[in-house]
């Protein structure tokens, strides 16, 4: 028999992409885990289902998963199709490790199974306000796009800056999946801000940027987390993007840790290729640590695990840095990094 | 009294003047021809009774008031029913069904009663079906009570229309070329239901092209041309009106078998 | 009141399009009265199209940024209209005689069927068309800096629909469609073949979408599979804005929307554009129930 | 006859099913349940009444909603808040269909579409600051019933098929009384219905209003399901597939709209599923010694698309649904008999 | 023998309207088929026309079989029907109308000089040129039924109920016209209500009832025949 470990994630939908790596890249673990061994003496088997980025597809998946006799599941990416399947795998008490899913409130609801590997949005928050004012900007206008996800971190940005001595000169939301944005565009320079905060998601991101600079409009931008992704580079163009800054865990090929650079050697000879982001690389963690949890206790008992991952597991190293969780399950340590996309639409971490 | 009174009464649309000042008077229990040449707002002239248009001047008083503006529906439950011009029956539903849905006026449960199934609604229903058959029978569909009403034949279909109007109880019977498409024959038989249709103490106003029905039937006629009335008589005096004559029946010719 | 006609231009551009997708839409209303739902879809596929032609025949080598244009959206109309004439064949005509929402349920399973289908073909992911076909020329135009191809777009769904207004009133077929959309029987007696017919709509309709896919791709670059429901519900909206199955109004509903969500989301809120879009829109219709030049047709009793 | 001992044996495996399905199937039966609840109600606008209304989801929304808010700032149990939430969505829809209702057709269409974007646009801007925006709000409680919580799918399966059960008996004698005809009359011909002495526009707006009222508790089931509800659960989308169920069962029958809810949401399960058929397969025959590498959960990522194709040739080939509706039945010889 | 119905059955999904039915136009001829409401008087022409396909039988037409053809080609060999009900095109102008008629026409010359034929004939449509079909008064719509359908130059002319509708005084232009028109070369099939009147007018009759053809005869015969004046002639009180 086997142990096995559940992975939920986007295989279809618009974030596909992303379910697709993150598949990817939680076999490969497994696949070394059972090369070593294994578990427990028994090998480890992942079970994967897709959410197709939907919340009710999630909790359809949550619960076919909870019918298969799960460890722990690995996942989700999207923060509100997360939060559609915490309940079930709460009651079926079931370790859940989401990995992009950095909304807030995940967290604060008390439930003793879920964890997650990426940080929150209010320490993207304060990263947001910090390096705006670093930076020195005085009028900030704040873009979101109305999801959970968008709209909490612009809520938290706009709290943290409203303390400090800047003007937040225009705060509004657009809708995701239009072409055209220049009627907000053409409002928000009539505002006249020094620099704008998108907190949606990369394609509208790199849209903003593309006709921004077609208007003619030089304003700085900075990304909150969900822009973190190569097709940003592509649909601005390389010209529109470059100068683009946003925030982000970093990313492997940014750490010299031996984690890292063994995963990334293992991946790109494995696949043919680098990870496309960050938030599939953070699904690997979510297995690493849930891993080193079974192989220190000896158990698959989700009480002795969870106890285990809130208190003893310590500074574990990973591929996105050392791992320990608090008591309600988040990762703690100071992530975010500032990101820039160069001439050449590289993203390169800022010191 | 007259039972309805129509006075001054006008329609416009756009620029045509499709009814002009018409005036006449129907007294109950007579069965009124209202004839004309196509177009000549006849119609129209029904619409505005039954409400289904509102009249830009002018007065419709039936029964003693003024009904002018008011709903079709509320009209109809006044005690005025009517039949369409060109059949308009609720054709994927069964002859019976058709019927009952004129004595819906006159049942009063709802949605609430229907889901509980009260006593009263059930006595209702049974009382409906009773009179909707009875009206079935009268135009001579009884026994095609569950036939959709496209399965009918053309004839019967009109006959339905009818059955359909009397089952809303009506004090006045508005038939609008009820004859269109019948056969001489169809047409006698439909002349013979206007006659019980009569002695059941209904007033009955009607358009017909064809003449054989409306010298049979009709005891009083209004002949209206251009929105306008141009006579008003009985038949008889109608006949030889040169007027009507000219504009609506044709000089007389040894052909005029053909039409009368 | 510079911000005011800069807004106006936005809303313009962004109504070409809606009314280029909104005219194959009221077509194909006006002959079948159908609903057709994978409309978007098609704008979608003429976007796919679009893209792969342009990266499969390397146009770009061989042509000025104008003929590149010309020449795909010819061939990229030409293709998206034989998926239309396919769909018509395949999921429409054989519930022409039947209950209308039964050909409404079939066009949206057919636009499932096409939005997924690209998704297998083309992947999940944005696609991008290169940005440089087109030169980026700004025009000046009364103090504002227009982009050439929004004027472009406006300027193509204008003569577009001129054109097939013409071709609509005035020509022997035009007049035979507009015979169909009344009484396809009739029509037959009088020696129309109205499958022929039916097929020049699926051909003029889909083209149409297509043409406003590649549109789309070429100015905005971005491209994914799930585009054509949002811009097919716009398209829709604007149709029955002008009154469905009216030429000018698709035109007239198609450009008023755009300008309505652009000074929508500029005066009032962004967030609450679309909302605004469809409060007036419900607003017009409540006044003039068949919208804007839609034929008042008060039924004869 | 046959007829009813069909029902009876279809009702009775599935209410026993539960017994032999794991949780996630047993949670698919509770999706196609709840649907099938909302296309019934729908059926009574949109198949009775023939009013081309694709948005529903306005209404299930208000009642969600209603309940969240209710329950989660007030802590009123839930199952007391679905006569509530019926109640508000009915309210709800008697305010917007009463100045459309004379649209006609496609127009109609366009506008009730609007509804759904509106509300849904409202509820993500958090109108009247009780909506949580984008979020939606969370902690709902789970129903208790004689005092009895219930949380898993298997309880809440018997908590919605038993709604589904009142549901169909109300209906039922609803759509053969005088009230379901004339919806039908005004459906067929309603200037024909005018002139028989119905009242069309009171018809419409109470179809309306019945209609809204039983999503709106549906809403309710579903909050409490759910736990969590957000704007997004009420889009247009949702509105379109309960319309979907009731044109593709049969619209104006009841066992129609319930096969349309198994297919339309069933399907795509059914397709999703394909995956572990092949695993299935594979270890079966591996247990034989054959090594089999059948994977058919790609086919999972086609499974929209077979689906639609499949709606499409489901219309073809029932273009009046799949189960149209019967003609209602008369006791005649029994009339016939007292009459005589 | 200019038209040729053989052994013709139709039916409506799986009821046949249609029960096998043999009947024959010769050239310059008026036919008149009678019948009551649901014979099937419809149901034949509209199977004439095309619009209909025969589960059984055939129909000729000057030497070819024209059943197998869409219902276009069968108008372009001339055989043309003006619809019971009319038809017109509501919202397209009277002129639309009557082009629409000469939609396979392919000489314009021959059209023209039709158009000009047709407005003597019937000087109310010149009148009302401009005017939507839809608004016109009953009687103006039967003219531009039959006149849009000579505008095809028939060979062979098929009115479904031309008098259905219309004013006494309308009906008797309408009757002298198709006698008119039958002088002017056109074969003629009249179906009608008005019995009496189609078979003054006509050379031969039909009789139908239900899907069958029961009897056929020269029309003063059909006239003096008992059973048909029983049927369809009206027992009531001629005066
Ligand atoms: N809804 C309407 N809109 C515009 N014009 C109308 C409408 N209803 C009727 N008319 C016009 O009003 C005039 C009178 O029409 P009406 O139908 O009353 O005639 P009628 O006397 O009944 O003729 P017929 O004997 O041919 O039925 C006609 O010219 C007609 O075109
Ligand atoms: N669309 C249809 N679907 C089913 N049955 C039909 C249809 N049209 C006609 N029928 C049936 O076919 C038969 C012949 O109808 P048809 O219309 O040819 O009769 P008709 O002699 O022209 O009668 P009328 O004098 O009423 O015009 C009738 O029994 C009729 O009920
Ligand atoms: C993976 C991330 C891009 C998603 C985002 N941080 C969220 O919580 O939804
Ligand atoms: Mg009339
Ligand atoms: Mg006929």
């Amino acid at each position: 028999s086997t142990i096995k470990i559940g992975l939920m994630c986007p295989l279809t939908g618009s974030w596909a992409s992303e379910g697709q790596d993150m598949k990817q890249i939680v076999e490969l673990l497994a696949d070394e885990v059972n090369a070593n061994g294994g578990l427990l003496g028994k090998q480890v088997e992942i079970i994967t289902e897709d959410d197709a980025g939907d919340p009710r597809t999630a909790a359809l998946a949550a619960q076919r998963l909870a019918t298969r006799d799960i460890v722990a599941v690995i996942g989700t990416y999207g923060s509100s199709i997360t939060e559609a399947s915490q309940n079930i795998y709460d009651e079926e008490e079931i370790i859940q490790i989401a990995n992009g899913s950095t909304a807030i409130r995940l967290s604060e609801k008390g439930l003793k199974y879920f964890f997650r590997s990426c940080p929150r949005d209010d320490e993207q928050g304060n990263v947001a306000m910090k390096t705006l004012m670093g930076m020195g900007f005085k009028k900030i206008a704040i873009l979101h796009d109305n999801t959970t996800y968008a709209k909490g971190l612009a809520d938290e940005a706009k709290t943290l800056l409203k303390e400090q001595p800047v003007e937040i000169v225009f705060y509004e939301a657009l809708t995701a999946g239009e072409r055209d944005y220049s009627a907000i565009l053409t409002k928000m320079k009539a505002a006249a801000p020094d620099v704008v905060l998108f907190t949606g998601y990369y394609p509208e991101a790199g849209l903003l940027l593309r006709q921004k600079v077609e208007m003619g409009w030089n304003v700085p931008f900075l990304g909150g987390d969900a822009t973190n992704n190569p097709d940003l580079v592509k649909i601005a163009g390389k010209k529109a993007a470059e100068g683009f800054l946003f925030l982000s865990p970093p990313v492997p090929q940014d750490l010299d840790s031996a984690e890292s650079t063994s995963f990334m050697a293992a991946y790109t000879k494995k696949y043919n290729g680098a990870p496309g982001s960050v938030w599939a690389v953070l699904s690997g963690d979510g297995f690493n640590a849930i891993a080193a949890a079974i192989k220190s206790t000896g158990s698959t008992d989700a009480d002795t695990l969870a106890a285990y991952l809130h208190k003893d597991l310590k500074d574990m190293p990973g591929l996105t840095g050392k791992i320990s969780f608090n008591e309600k399950g988040d990762r703690v340590g100071d992530l975010y990094r500032v990101y820039k996309v160069d001439g050449e639409g590289n993203f390169v971490l800022q010191p | 009294m007259s039972l309805l009174k129509l006075d001054k009464l006008i329609k416009d649309f756009g620029g045509l003047r499709a009814v002009d000042e018409v005036t006449f008077e129907v007294e109950a229990g007579d069965v009124f021809g209202l004839i004309g040449p196509n177009g000549a707002g006849k119609t129209t002239v029904f619409n505005l009774i039954t409400g289904n248009y509102e009249p830009n001047g002018g007065d419709v008083i039936f029964d003693g008031t003024r009904i002018n503006g008011l709903a079709p529906n509320k009209i109809v439950s006044l005690g005025v029913a009517r039949t369409f011009q060109t059949i308009r029956l609720f054709k994927s539903l069964s002859a019976l069904e058709n019927v009952l849905s004129g004595a819906h006026c006159r049942m009063t449960s709802g949605s609430i009663a229907a889901m509980l199934k009260t006593p009263f609604q059930r006595r209702e229903e049974k009382e409906a079906l009773k009179l909707a058959l009875t009206e079935l029978d009268f135009v001579g569909l009884g026994d095609q009570a569950e036939t959709r009403a496209d399965g009918l034949s053309y004839g019967n279909q009109r006959l339905l229309e009818i059955a359909r109007a009397l089952a809303t109880k009506p004090k006045l019977l508005i038939l609008d070329e009820p004859a269109g498409g019948m056969n001489e024959q169809e047409t006698d038989a439909l002349i013979e239901i206007i006659a019980r249709i009569k002695a059941r103490g209904i007033t009955v106003l009607l358009i017909e092209h064809d003449m054989s029905l409306v010298m049979q039937a009709c005891e009083k006629l209004v002949v209206i041309e251009y929105g306008r009335k141009i006579a008003e008589g009985l038949p008889e005096e109608i006949k030889v009106n040169k007027k009507v004559i000219e504009a609506y029946l044709g000089t007389e010719d040894e052909e005029d078998e053909t039409c009368f | 009141m510079e911000l005011f006609f800069q807004q106006l231009t936005n809303g313009l551009a962004v109504g070409g399009i809606y009314a280029l997708i909104a005219l194959g839409y009221t077509m194909v209303y006006g002959v079948l009265k159908l609903i057709n739902f994978a409309h978007g879809d098609l704008f979608t596929i003429g976007a796919y199209l679009g893209l792969t032609l342009l990266s499969a025949l390397g146009l770009t080598d061989h042509l000025g940024p104008f003929g590149v244009v010309v020449t795909l959206a010819i061939m990229v109309m030409g293709l998206v209209a034989v998926v239309g004439i396919v769909l018509e064949r395949i999921a429409y005509r054989p519930l022409r005689e039947s209950n209308r929402l039964s050909a409404v349920v079939s066009a949206l399973g057919a636009s499932i069927f096409f939005q997924n289908a690209v998704m297998l073909i083309y992947g999940a992911r944005y696609q991008v068309y290169p940005h440089d076909i087109l030169p980026k020329m700004v025009i000046p135009i009364f103090g504002l800096n227009v982009p050439l191809l929004r004027i472009l777009i406006l300027l193509t769904s204008v003569v577009m629909m001129a054109a097939l207004y013409f071709f609509i009133q005035k020509t022997k077929i035009g007049t035979a469609i507009r015979a169909v959309a009344i009484d396809q029987g009739a029509a037959k007696l009088m020696g129309i073949n109205v499958n022929a017919v039916i097929m020049i709509v699926f051909i003029i309709g889909p083209a149409l979408g297509g043409s406003a896919g590649l549109m789309v791709g070429l100015y905005y670059g971005q491209i994914n599979f799930t585009m054509g429901w949002i811009y097919g519900l716009k398209a829709f909206t604007a149709a029955i804005l002008g009154g469905i199955g009216n030429i000018p109004g698709a035109m007239l509903g198609g450009l008023l929307l755009g300008v309505i969500e652009a000074l929508g989301a500029a005066y009032i809120s962004i967030a609450w554009k679309d909302a605004i879009a469809f409060i007036v829109l419900i607003l017009i219709l409540i006044v003039r129930p068949t919208g804007l030049l839609g034929e008042r047709v008060a039924e004869k009793v | 006859m046959t007829r009813k001992a069909i029902y009876l044996l279809l009702a009775t495996l599935l209410a026993v099913s539960p017994a032999f399905l794991n949780a996630y199937w047993v949670d698919v039966l509770n999706n196609v349940g709840m649907y099938a609840l909302l296309a019934l109600s729908l059926n009574l606008i949109l198949g009775h009444a023939g009013l081309f209304h694709m948005g529903h989801a306005a209404f299930y929304a208000v009642g969600a909603y209603t309940t969240a808010i209710l329950n989660t700032t007030y802590g009123i149990p839930v199952l007391w808040l679905m006569p509530v939430a019926g109640l508000m969505a009915g309210l709800f829809a008697l305010m917007v269909a009463r100045p459309i209702i004379h649209l006609r057709g496609d127009y109609l269409l366009i506008v009730t579409i609007g509804f759904v974007e509106i509300v849904r646009i409202a509820l993500v801007n958090n109108v009247f600051g009780i909506t949580g925006g984008s979020n939606g709000i969370f902690g709902i409680d789970r129903p208790f019933l004689f005092g009895y919580k219930i949380r898993k799918p298997h309880e809440f399966f018997y908590l919605i098929w038993g709604f589904m059960v009142v549901t169909v008996f109300l209906f039922h004698r609803l759509e053969n009384s005088r009230f379901g005809r004339a919806l039908n009359y005004l459906r067929e011909d309603d200037v024909a219905a005018e002139g028989s002495g119905i009242n069309t526009t009171h018809y419409k707006l109470i179809a309306f209003v019945i209609g809204a009222v039983w999503a709106g508790m549906v809403g309710t089931i579903y909050a409490s399901k759910m736990t969590i509800i957000a704007p997004e659960s009420f889009n247009f989308w949702e509105s379109v597939v309960m319309f979907m169920i009731v044109i593709l069962g049969g619209s104006g029958s009841i066992r129609g709209v319930i096969l349309g809810a198994f297919l339309v949401i069933g399907l795509p399960e059914l397709f999703r599923g394909m995956g572990a058929v092949s695993d299935l397969i594979n270890s079966v025959f591996s247990g034989f010694g054959v090594t089999l590498n059948l994977d058919f959960s790609n086919f999972s990522q086609a499974r929209m698309m077979i689906f639609g194709a499949a709606m499409v040739i489901m219309m073809i080939f029932r273009n009046e649904g799949l189960l149209p509706p019967l003609p209602r039945k008369y006791p005649l010889k029994k009339i016939r008999e007292e009459m005589s | 023998m200019l038209l040729e119905v053989k052994n013709l059955h139709v039916k409506y999904g799986t009821v046949e309207a249609i029960h096998g039915i043999n009947l024959h136009v010769d050239e310059g001829e008026i036919v008149t088929i009678l019948g009551a409401n649901g014979a099937g008087k419809s149901t034949t022409l509209m199977t004439i026309s095309g619009l209909m396909k025969p589960s059984e039988g055939e129909i000729w037409f000057d030497g070819k079989p024209i059943h197998t053809m869409p219902a276009h080609k069968v108008v372009e060999e001339k055989v043309t029907q003006s619809p019971e009900g009319r038809r017109v095109f509501g919202t397209l102008t009277v002129q639309e109308n009557l082009n629409l008629g000469a939609f396979t026409a392919k000489n314009p010359k021959r059209v023209e000089e039709t158009r000009r034929w047709i407005f003597e004939l019937f000087p109310r449509l010149k009148e009302r040129k401009a005017q939507l079909a839809g608004t016109l008064s009953g009687g103006e719509q039967q003219m531009l039924a039959i006149g849009r359908a000579l505008m095809n130059n028939p060979r062979i002319l098929l009115l479904d109920e031309p008098s259905l509708g219309l004013a006494p005084i309308l009906v008797k232009t309408i009757f002298d016209t198709i006698r008119e028109i039958n002088k002017s070369g056109v074969t003629v099939v009249l179906v009608e209500q008005n019995a009496r009147a189609a078979l003054k007018l006509a050379h031969r009759g039909y009789v139908m009832e239900v899907g069958n053809i029961v009897l056929e005869d020269d029309a003063n015969a059909l006239l003096a025949n008992p059973s048909v004046r029983e049927a369809y002639l009206g027992g009531g009180k001629k005066e």
